[in-house]
This record gives structure tokens, C-alpha cells and sequence, in this order.
């Protein structure tokens, strides 16, 4: 399959500046970022030479103790450096206004997705196949895409750098982003809009697979969505794509929530003074009401999850969590 | 002890009665065509009225009709600047789903009242 | 009071008392200098903290919650305990009255009302740090401020009093120039300075009541659910966004334009060379001020605002840049034969202008639209407005605190110790923030604790880099401390300057002048005073 | 009660014949001429007044977008709000206004017990305001019309909790200015008795008048917006 086990480096692929450009939307931001960054790079080096020059030439010496000239003003000197950056600043914006309707006006043949953000994962949903994916945007190569996103909670943002492509998403009002991805591979995806502590990781990847792997895909999720794992590996899959790891790690360390490492049969040190055997009940209890009992040294912002999980699901859970020694 | 605001005469009386008769007429003349009157057409009229009044407030209440013409320009520039806020905002909240219009809310939002107040929703954090 | 003492303001009155209840526009003005560097070093301090945590990509010795505080203390102590009052309030409440010729400002009790005001505001600022730091950022956005448990009332308050600090001052310059100015100084007689105050002080006015408007609706929205920008009560986030903007943006160029305006006094004085194109800068001044109002939604390109609106904001944007670059020219101008000595205020004038340009053409790219998509909130960002307000708006600050050391305390400083650190101050800024604008164009998002372990290598060298920065300014508060105690005692006019400030002795005397000069001649007019026919 | 304690302070001070005198007023030293402190002044308070109609501004703002949002939430408000309430409080207010203008020139012309008079009519016709506003407020709680979370009061549209919101927000906010300026009013009468003002000092007085006249120009623009409009 295309898709490759990591994501292609955002430092390590394209050029100085720039991500591998994936698509027309980023092909245009770059035409238009580089004929700024040649101008700028004019002026720059035109400002800076001249104020070297000047201090050089015009630095005070013995000989040169006063000004050789003051000239307090040329109108004809003043309406050029006022006109022509005025200009070229205009074809610069022109540019830019109708490079950013082209990226945002979706295609008529776009096909529409949702995507939802919530504290601090993202769920994708194909609505014609109901096919609901957590953290994983999987698309079809060349295939225009026009996401529908909402969020849960606060304001997240959803950017795909290889893209050039970055939207708000809201709570109570829906955004969209449109984007058509012509390279397969896996592709980062990030949260920009500052959204608490778990901001930084709430990651994911955009996964653009050609026609054949995509059909190919799409008839795996579907074997896999009523195929029977074993319990612990179900509790795995449920656990990555619900986001639990973006709190909860599994190496013992300290994260927004407690650690699963070993959590399994231990005694908790509950905020209250209260101690706890975290057993089935336990760790049951604490998925689907997560606010009534908190380990000691952590907030209670886990959100509830009764009612989003099946039965197995949380058993699956539970028996991961097990596992974890 | 100083001699204060020679140049400084008082106004005529006059004009402060007639303007506050004027503000007390409009005011009501006001509130009667509000009666009547609906919609678009009522808010434009209702605010003209308002604006003539304020203006009244302005220009003799408050003495700008004698005062220095800076504080005019002051008081101009200021509304100027607070009509800059209101078209500018105005504009995006008119605008905002015009390229991609979607019915209804994303959420069904009630007022609280039948709503269940839950957590995480912002608002219960004190 | 008719009779003036002719005795410097050091010594008019001693005691502590004689400070605290001053009404001296010079006192208040040093008083203010000190808040503002103790606030600088204060969130400098948060600044190298989070460098040092970003050493490492998945953070080291701070928790998330902790690090989210500390870049959100560090953006607002040093937006409104620093670099708002920066400028206007030391340097601007100890020279405005003097350049103008006058004996103080217009309201001296109004003026120790705002310093309290600003006292009492960075008293909440910093409580708030106690009682639960904020961890939202220092634009508060909401719901996010709304729904978290961090002390959000107290740093709102605290910027809603700051923000009545900032107002007053305004107010206070305003009517001064207007007023108070001395016999034949005309408007076009000001110095370039005083026009840039005058310019901020209208931003001030007229933007900050903004502010303090969200912020009332902030707090009634933590406290008594008022719902306006609640989303799950049917508010609007991006409304708030609208509130904030419209002052925070204008706020932007309430930080650079006295910097300007410094600059301009800089370049001529050190130039020994009238500014070139006076009218043009004054007008640009104002022009600045302005345009300010009108551009506040390009902060909101992705918020989901309107497309028309991201359209007009892209272009006013850039009708913001036209005046900025006029300045930038005229300075060029203006140096161009001159008589250039190199003293470290001019140093840090030529700091500003590599710096601001680089700052300003950065600007250019976060205005196009369709390239702002990609790179807003990214580090990107970050690099862009450190690029304009450290490398504009402190290094004209700096510049302007040595060009004027002398006059204000009546030492002079070491400048072989000046260079050195202005040296360390330049090259340690470059080397955090330059690369800076590599990583978030290759996508690293803004108020990350955790990031991608290829960027790594990008984060290091940015973190090394503000050790460099940090012990340039620690150079510099050595040796300026230093110079209070056994600096040489400096002349009444150690650079031959030629505005009303150095036509009083060093420091000056308790209302300024024994004689307040008629004034006949431009602010700049060397021409005169060298004697000599120009071409 | 209170006239009746000003008018001790008053004898008291006439006896010692401060009022006839009137004290002496020393230009500040910061200024040449009286004249040029008082246009400083009066400059300070039109601007300082410029960020006090931005300061409302922003919640005049507010409404209009949500006022956009959902034209029919505030077509029904309105029905919520007593028309009979409002439109005395805004003759009051008016009215206000116009004894605070008397009452200044009253003092301008050294016509001092007269002055007094008409600043206190003010005090009384502000107090006036305040307790309607009090009965309106009371209603509105009563009748569970408050902002958001708190709102339980019956009405077809459910976002009528904003509009609740942004009328506390708006008439709280306008109530504060008016309970400052009883304070303020009443600050000049006090030192008016003391004999501190007359034709040739009133500089305090014609600042509190502007800002008087302010309190009722915002209230001008209130009362249409919440009443009025339908």
C-alpha cells in the first residue's frame, strides 16, 4: 500500500523554505510566496546596502564634521517611494485575493467529507459509506475534497502544511476546507488554533491512497469494523482512535491524565483523601464518568465517554489496559 | 485670585429651551410612529430620530455650536471610527456563509432553559 | 509658585515621599522606566524558560498546563506591561513636555493617576500568576477562556485597568500638545517625536475603550453566563475575535509608532542632517494612525470571517505598509550625506532598520491572502511581530533610553560596554528569530510544547541563540546601573543636538527651562546652526 | 432628608460668608493663563468623552449583530420591555439634562442658591431613573428574563436569553454612569455650598454638565434600540 508506515518529513522534503508541495493550492501559494520573497529580498538587500554604504562613506571624521548636505525634502523623490511600492503592493494583493478564491471555492465534483475536532482528536466521516476513521483523513488520490468540520468543544484549526490549506473550526457553526491532493503518501496534519493542553498533540495524518489502494482500503476498514479481535487488541484500536493516548500514555509517564502503565489492580490515591482499587469496575466507572473519581495530582477534564462506546469496546478497553505492565 | 473665561460668555438661554422642547417633541413623536410603523422602514426612522436628537444633545446641550471646532472634530472623528467597527463587522457576520451556505446551526441549540447544562461546554468553570 | 527654583529634579525635593506623591512629569516618567524594564525582564525571563523547554521535542522539565501559562504570561506581561506603556510613558512622559517647551504636562495628577492605575493593573497581572495562571494565550480567545479554570478574570482585569492606564495617558498627551505648547513652536515646528505621541495618543483613545468593553464582556461571560460569545448559549467566538482585534491591532502600532518617531530623532541628530521630508513624516504619522483602525480582520483570515471581509483587510493591509515604508526612506534620506556618528543609539537606529525591514517585508507575505492560509499560526507568525516589535519597537526603545541617559540621569554610560552589548543584542535576536521563519514556513505550528522530532535541530539553534540575547541585555543593565553610580557626569548636550531637550542642562531643572525658549526655527534645522552654505 | 442637611451646610457657610466672596482659584503652575487651563481641560474631557461613546460603541456593535442574526429574538423582546417605563425614564432623563444646563448657568452667573437648586433636581430626576430601573429590573427577574444561563422566563424565539443578555449588559453599564454621575453631582453641590465655584470658577462644574449631558445622549440611542424598535 501507499501508505507508508510515517508521515513524509515536512522538514526533509521540499525545498528551504517549503514542504513538498502536494497539490494545485499549494503550487499556487508558492508562485505567489516566492515572487514576494524576490522582491523582499530586493528591498532588503537595497536598504541594507545602502545604509552600509552610507555609514562608510558618510561615517564622521576629522575632516567631515558636519553634513555635506541638507536637503530637506524632494516631492518628486517622495511620490516615487510612495506610488511605486503602492503598485506593487496592489498586484501583490490581486494575486493573492484570487490565488485564495481558487484554493477555497471547492470544485462542483468535490467530494464532501466531515470532520469533527473535539479536545484533542479529530474523527473523519465518509458520509456515503459511513466509513468513520479517528485521526486518519484517508482520500483519493487526484479526487477534489470539500471537508465540512465542527468542533465539540473550542475553537481548533486544521492545517495541512503539504497542502498550504488551514481553517478554523468552530463550535455551533461549520467551516469548510477544500483541498485535492495529487501525490499519495501520508501527510501531516496539525491543530493551529490554541486549544488547551493537549494542543500540541492533537495530530493527524491526512492519508492520500491511489484508486486501486483506495477501494482496497475502504473494503478492509469494512472487514475490519465486523471482523472479531481479540479483546485487548480491540481495546488497542478503540483506545487509538478515540485519542485516549493524547492523555494517557503507556509508559509510565505523567501526561494531562494518569499513566496506564501498571494502573491495572493498583491502588489509587483519589483527590478527596479517598483510595481506590482500580479494578474492572474501577476503570469502567472511570470511562463513563470520569469527573467522580480523579487520582490525586490531576484536573478533572476527561470528558465522558458513556453512551460513544459499546459494551466490548470498553471491555476491549479495560483488557488493554491490563496488558500494560 | 484670577480673572477666569473673559472670552468665554455664557450662550443664550433661548436655544436650551427650544431644544429641549424639540427633544421632548421628537421623543414622543418618536414613540408614536414606532406604533405603527415595522421593519426596516421603522429601525431607519427610528434611528434618524434618534441621531436628530443626539445631535440636538451635542451641538447645544453640550455647547459645540460656540465651542472650539476641534472638539467637533473630535466627537466626528470619534463616531467615524465607531461606524468604521460597526460596517466592518457588520459586513462579516452579513457575509460570512455566502460561499458555502449550510442550513441551521451545527448543534441544536435550546435555550438553557430546556437544556441540560452539561460540562465541557464552556461557561461552568468557576 | 511663581518663583521656580533653578535647581535640577533630583534635588528639588529628596525622600521617598517626594517621589511617590510627585507631580513631576520627569519623576513619573523615570518611575514608569522602571516598572517597565522590571515587567521586560520579568517576561524576558518566561522567554528563555520556554526557549530552554523547547530544547527538546517532547519537553523536559515543564508540564503542558505549565507551559501553556508561561507563553501566555510571557505575551502578556511583555504586550501590556511592557511594550504598550513602553515608549509613551517613560521616555514619552519625560520629553514630551520639555520638547514641546513646556513646564509639564497638561494634567500632572491625571498623569500619577495613570502610573497608580498601571501599578494596580500589574499588581493583578501578577497576582494572577499566583492564584492559577492563565494558560489561554494572551488574545483570550473564546470558549476556549471561558471553559478553562485558570485565572482568566484576574489577567483580564488586570488588562482592562492597564488598558484605563494606557487611555489617561492618551488624554493627557493629547491635550498637551494641544495646549501646552511654547510660544512659536507651531505645529510644523514639533519635533518628529512629539508627532508620533500625538498619533498614539489618538489610537489610544480611540481604540482601547474597545478593549476594555471585551474585556467587561469577557468577565460578565465567566462570571454571569451573559452568553454574547458563547457558542453553546448561541454566541458568537468570532465576534469576540472582532472586539479584541479592533483594539489589538491598532495596539500594534501604538507600540511602533513612538518608536518611529524616536528614530526620526535619532537619525537626524546623529546625522547632524535636517530629517529628510519632515511633512511627509509627520503625515505618515497620522496616516498610520488611521489606516490602523482598518485592518484588524486580516488576523481573522482563517476564523471562518467572511470572504469579502478577508478581501478588504488584505487590501487595507497593505495601504498600512505604503506610510511605513515612506519612513524607512526618509531615514535613508536623511542619512545620506550626513555626518554619521556612530554612538550607540545610532547603532541601534541602524539595528532598526535591518531588523524593521526585515520585519516589514515579512508583513507582505502574511498579507497575501492565499499565502497567509498556509503560514498564519505558524512560527512563521511568531518570527514576523518579533521582528517588528523587538527588533522595532525595543531596539528603538533602547536606542532611544541611551540617546537620552544622559539627559535623564546626568551620567554618561560606558560605550565600549554600549557597543558590546548593543553587538550581543543584535546578533542573539537574529539567530533566535530568523529561523524562525524557516520552521513555520515548513509548517510548525505556533504554542506548541511538543513538536515533530525533525524540527529538532530548528528549536535548538533558535534556543541557542537566545542565551546570546540574554546576556546582551544583561551587559546592559550592568553597565547602565553601573553608570547611575560612577558614570562621568554628562554635559547638557553630550551629542549636539539641536532640539528643546538639550537647551536644558543634564538633568533638567525642576520645570525644565529657567526660560522657556521662543522657538523660531525648524526642529531640525542644522543647517542654520553649522553655518555653512549647503549646495 | 438630604436638602434638609444641605441647607445646615449651606447657613453654615454663609455665615462665615464664603459664598458671597468666593473662594480664590489659583491657576495650575503647569499654565500660563487661566484661559488656557480651562481649553486644556475642557479638550481633556471631549476626548476622555470620545473613549467613553467607544466604550459603549462596542456593545452598540454587539447588539447589531445579533441583532442580524436573529431579527425575530429581538422583535419579540421588545414586547418584553414596558414602552411605559421606558419612555419616563428617558423624559426624565432629558429633563435631567436640561436642569443640569440651568443649573450650571445659575452658577456662571453667581445665582448660587438658585444652582443648587437645579443640581439637586438633577440628583432627584437621576434617582428618579435609577428606581425605575430598579422596577424594570425587578420585573425582568421576576418574570426570568435575564442573561443565558439564567434565563428561564417564557418566550417564543429561544435565543431571547441574548437579547437579555445585551439589554442587562447595555442598561447596566449606562446605570453605573448615571449612579457616577449622582456621585459627582453631588460632589459639586457640596463644594458649591462651600462657595468654591461662581462666575469665576466652574471649571469642575462644566465638566460634570458634559458629562451629564453624555449619560443622556448614550440613553438617546438606548432607548429606541430596546424599546422602540419592532
Amino acid at each position: 500500500m501507499a501508505s507508508a508506515t510515517s508521515n513524509l518529513s515536512l522538514v526533509h522534503s521540499g525545498g528551504v523554505n517549503f514542504p513538498l508541495a502536494v497539490g494545485e493550492a499549494a503550487y499556487r501559494v508558492d508562485a505567489l510566496y516566492f515572487f514576494i520573497y524576490f522582491l523582499s529580498a530586493v528591498t532588503f538587500f537595497g536598504i541594507v546596502g545602502a545604509l552600509i554604504y552610507f555609514v562608510i562613506k558618510f561615517r564622521r571624521r576629522p575632516d567631515h564634521q558636519i553634513a555635506l548636505n541638507q536637503m530637506t525634502h524632494s516631492t518628486a523623490l517622495e511620490i516615487a517611494w510612495t506610488v511605486i511600492p503602492l503598485i506593487l503592493v496592489s498586484i501583490i494583493f490581486v494575486w493573492g485575493y484570487t490565488a485564495y478564491l481558487k484554493n477555497i471555492v471547492p470544485s462542483s465534483d468535490a467530494k464532501e467529507m466531515r470532520a469533527i475536532g473535539r479536545k484533542w482528536s479529530w474523527t473523519f466521516e465518509d458520509p456515503t459509506t459511513g466509513l468513520r476513521t479517528n485521526n486518519e483523513l484517508v482520500v483519493p488520490l487526484h479526487q477534489p475534497i470539500r471537508l465540512i468540520m465542527s468542533s465539540e468543544d473550542v475553537i481548533h484549526s486544521l492545517f495541512i502544511p503539504n497542502l498550504r490549506v488551514k481553517q478554523d473550526v468552530l463550535p455551533n457553526h461549520y467551516t469548510t476546507l477544500a483541498f485535492t491532493a495529487d501525490r499519495a503518501g501520508r501527510y501531516q496534519i496539525f491543530c493551529t488554533e490554541f486549544c488547551g493542553d493537549g494542543h500540541a498533540r492533537m495530530l493527524a495524518n491526512l492519508v492520500v491512497l491511489d484508486d486501486a489502494d483506495y477501494v482496497k482500503w475502504q473494503a478492509d476498514q469494512k472487514a475490519a469494523s465486523s471482523a472479531t479481535l481479540p479483546l485487548n487488541e480491540l481495546g488497542k484500536k478503540v483506545s487509538t482512535d478515540q485519542g485516549c493516548f493524547s492523555c494517557h500514555s503507556v509508559d509510565g509517564s505523567k501526561s494531562i491524565g494518569p499513566s496506564w502503565k501498571g494502573i491495572y489492580g493498583a491502588n489509587r490515591q483519589l483527590v478527596g483523601g479517598k483510595s481506590a482499587k482500580a479494578d474492572d469496575n474501577y476503570l469502567r466507572r472511570a470511562i463513563v464518568d470520569p469527573a467522580a473519581e480523579i487520582t490525586a495530582g490531576y484536573a478533572p477534564m476527561m470528558p465522558t465517554y458513556a453512551g460513544k462506546l459499546s459494551d466490548q469496546e470498553m471491555a476491549g478497553i479495560i483488557e488493554y489496559i491490563r496488558t500494560i505492565k | 485670585m484670577s480673572k477666569l473665561h473673559s472670552s468665554h460668555e455664557l450662550p443664550p438661554l433661548k436655544p436650551y429651551i427650544i431644544t429641549f422642547g424639540a427633544l421632548i417633541a421628537i421623543t414622543l413623536f418618536n414613540v408614536t410612529i414606532s406604533q405603527f410603523t415595522s421593519g426596516s422602514l421603522g429601525l431607519i426612522l427610528t434611528m434618524v430620530l434618534a441621531s436628530v436628537n443626539a445631535i440636538l444633545v451635542l451641538a447645544v446641550f453640550m455647547g459645540l455650536w460656540w465651542d472650539n471646532r476641534f472638539h467637533t472634530v473630535a466627537i466626528v472623528t470619534t463616531f467615524l471610527f465607531l461606524s468604521l467597527f460597526f460596517i466592518f463587522t457588520m459586513l462579516d457576520v452579513a457575509t460570512r456563509d455566502d460561499l458555502d451556505p449550510r442550513e441551521g446551526p451545527a448543534f441544536d441549540i435550546k435555550s438553557p432553559v430546556q437544556k441540560e447544562h452539561s460540562s465541557g461546554h464552556g461557561g461552568e468553570s468557576h | 509658585m511663581s518663583h521656580v527654583p533653578n535647581i535640577n529634579f533630583f534635588k528639588a525635593t529628596t525622600g521617598l515621599k517626594s517621589w511617590l506623591f510627585t507631580l513631576d512629569h520627569k519623576r513619573i516618567g523615570l518611575m514608569y522606566l522602571g516598572f517597565i524594564w522590571f515587567s521586560f525582564f520579568l517576561g524576558g525571563i518566561f522567554a528563555l524558560l520556554l526557549r530552554l523547554e523547547l530544547l527538546f521535542p517532547n519537553g523536559w522539565f515543564l508540564t503542558d498546563r505549565q507551559y501553556d501559562q508561561l507563553f501566555t504570561l510571557h505575551g502578556a506581561v511583555m504586550v501590556f506591561l511592557f511594550i504598550i506603556p513602553s515608549i509613551p510613558a517613560s521616555l514619552g512622559n519625560f520629553f514630551l513636555p520639555i520638547m514641546i517647551g513646556a513646564k509639564d504636562v497638561a494634567f500632572p495628577r491625571l498623569n500619577l493617576a495613570s502610573f497608580y492605575i498601571y501599578v494596580v493593573g500589574a499588581v493583578f497581572g501578577i497576582g494572577s500568576m499566583l492564584i492559577g495562571a492563565v494558560d489561554t494565550g494572551w488574545t483570550f480567545y473564546t470558549p476556549y477562556s471561558t471553559s478553562t479554570d485558570t485565572a482568566v478574570i484576574t489577567m483580564t482585569l488586570a488588562a482592562f485597568i492597564l488598558g484605563f492606564s494606557s487611555i489617561l495617558t492618551g488624554v493627557n498627551f493629547l491635550a498637551t500638545v494641544h495646549n501646552m505648547r511654547a510660544k512659536g513652536m507651531t505645529w510644523f515646528k514639533m519635533p518628529l517625536f512629539v508627532w508620533s505621541l500625538y498619533a498614539t495618543a489618538v489610537i489610544q483613545i480611540l481604540a482601547t475603550p474597545v478593549l476594555g468593553i471585551t474585556l467587561l464582556l469577557l468577565i460578565l461571560e465567566k462570571t454571569i453566563n451573559i452568553g454574547i460569545f458563547d457558542p453553546s448559549l448561541g454566541g458568537d467566538p468570532i465576534l469576540f475575535q472582532h472586539f479584541f482585534w479592533f483594539y489589538s491591532h491598532p495596539a500594534v502600532y501604538i507600540m511602533i509608532l513612538p518608536a518611529m518617531g524616536l528614530m526620526s530623532e535619532m537619525i537626524s541628530t546623529f546625522s547632524r542632517r535636517s530629517i529628510f521630508g519632515y511633512r511627509f513624516m509627520a503625515y505618515s504619522s497620522i496616516a498610520i494612525a488611521i489606516i490602523a483602525f482598518l485592518v484588524w480582520g486580516h488576523h481573522l483570515f482563517v476564523s471562518g470571517q467572511s470572504m469579502y471581509a478577508n478581501m478588504i483587510f488584505s487590501f487595507l493591509t497593505y495601504l498600512v505598509a505604503i506610510p511605513s515604508g515612506i519612513k524607512v526612506f526618509n531615514w535613508m534620506a536623511t542619512m545620506y550625506k550626513g555626518s554619521l556618528d556612530l554612538k550607540t543609539p545610532f547603532l541601534y537606529a541602524l539595528a532598526f532598520i535591518f531588523l524593521f525591514t526585515i520585519g516589514g517585508v515579512t508583513g507582505i507575505f502574511l498579507a497575501a491572502l492565499a499565502v497567509d492560509i498556509h503560514l498564519t499560526d505558524t512560527y512563521f507568525v511568531v518570527a514576523h511581530f518579533h521582528y517588528v516589535m523587538v527588533g522595532g519597537t525595543v531596539m528603538a526603545f533602547i536606542g532611544g533610553m541611551h540617546y537620552w541617559w544622559p539627559k535623564m540621569i546626568g551620567k554618561m554610560y560606558n560605550e565600549y560596554w554600549a557597543r558590546v552589548a548593543c553587538f550581543l543584542i543584535f546578533l542573539g535576536f537574529n539567530l533566535v528569530f530568523f529561523v524562525q521563519f524557516i520552521m513555520g514556513s515548513k509548517g510548525m505550528p505556533r504554542r506548541y510544547h511538543t513538536y515533530l522530532d525533525q524540527f529538532q535541530p530548528l528549536h535548538a539553534f533558535s534556543t541557542y541563540g537566545s542565551w546570546v540575547l540574554g546576556l546582551g541585555f544583561l551587559v546592559m543593565i550592568i553597565y547602565l546601573i553601573h553608570s547611575i553610580f560612577y558614570g562621568e557626569k554628562a554635559p547638557a548636550n553630550p551629542w549636539n543636538g539641536i532640539t528643546l531637550e538639550w537647551k536644558t542642562e543634564s538633568p533638567p531643572v525642576l520645570e525644565n527651562f529657567d526660560k522657556v525658549p521662543e522657538i523660531t526655527h525648524d526642529p531640525y534645522d542644522f543647517a542654520a546652526v553649522d553655518g555653512k552654505k549647503y549646495e | 432628608m438630604i436638602l434638609m442637611i444641605l441647607r445646615q451646610l449651606m447657613e453654615k457657610n454663609m455665615s462665615s460668608n464664603e459664598v458671597l466672596v468666593g473662594r480664590s482659584h489659583e491657576v495650575a503652575h503647569q499654565f500660563d493663563t487661566a484661559e488656557q487651563e480651562f481649553n486644556t481641560a475642557k479638550l481633556g474631557m471631549w476626548v476622555f468623552m470620545a473613549q467613553e461613546i467607544l466604550f459603549f460603541g462596542g456593545l452598540f456593535v454587539a447588539y447589531a449583530v445579533f441583532r442580524m442574526m436573529h431579527p425575530d429574538m429581538f422583535r419579540e423582546a421588545a414586547h418584553h420591555l414596558s414602552l411605559k417605563w421606558g419612555l419616563l425614564n428617558t423624559l426624565f432623563l432629558l429633563t435631567s439634562s436640561f436642569t443640569m444646563t440651568l443649573g450650571e448657568r445659575a452658577i456662571r452667573q453667581d445665582k448660587i442658591k438658585q444652582g443648587i437648586m437645579l443640581l439637586m433636581t438633577t440628583v432627584g430626576l437621576a434617582t428618579a431613573f435609577m428606581g425605575v430601573k430598579a422596577i424594570e429590573y425587578a420585573a425582568k427577574i421576576h418574570h426570568g428574563y435575564l442573561p443565558a444561563k439564567w434565563f428561564f422566563g417564557e418566550g417564543m424565539d429561544n435565543s431571547l436569553h441574548l437579547f437579555f443578555g445585551i439589554y442587562f449588559a447595555l442598561t447596566g453599564l449606562h446605570g453605573v454612569h448615571v449612579i457616577i454621575g449622582i456621585g459627582l453631582i453631588l460632589w459639586l453641590v457640596y463644594r458649591t455650598i462651600r462657595g468654591e465655584f461662581g462666575s469665576h470658577y466652574f471649571l469642575p462644574i462644566e465638566m460634570v454638565t458634559l458629562y451629564w449631558h453624555l449619560v443622556d445622549l448614550v440613553w438617546t440611542f438606548l432607548f429606541p434600540l430596546l424599546y422602540l424598535i419592532r
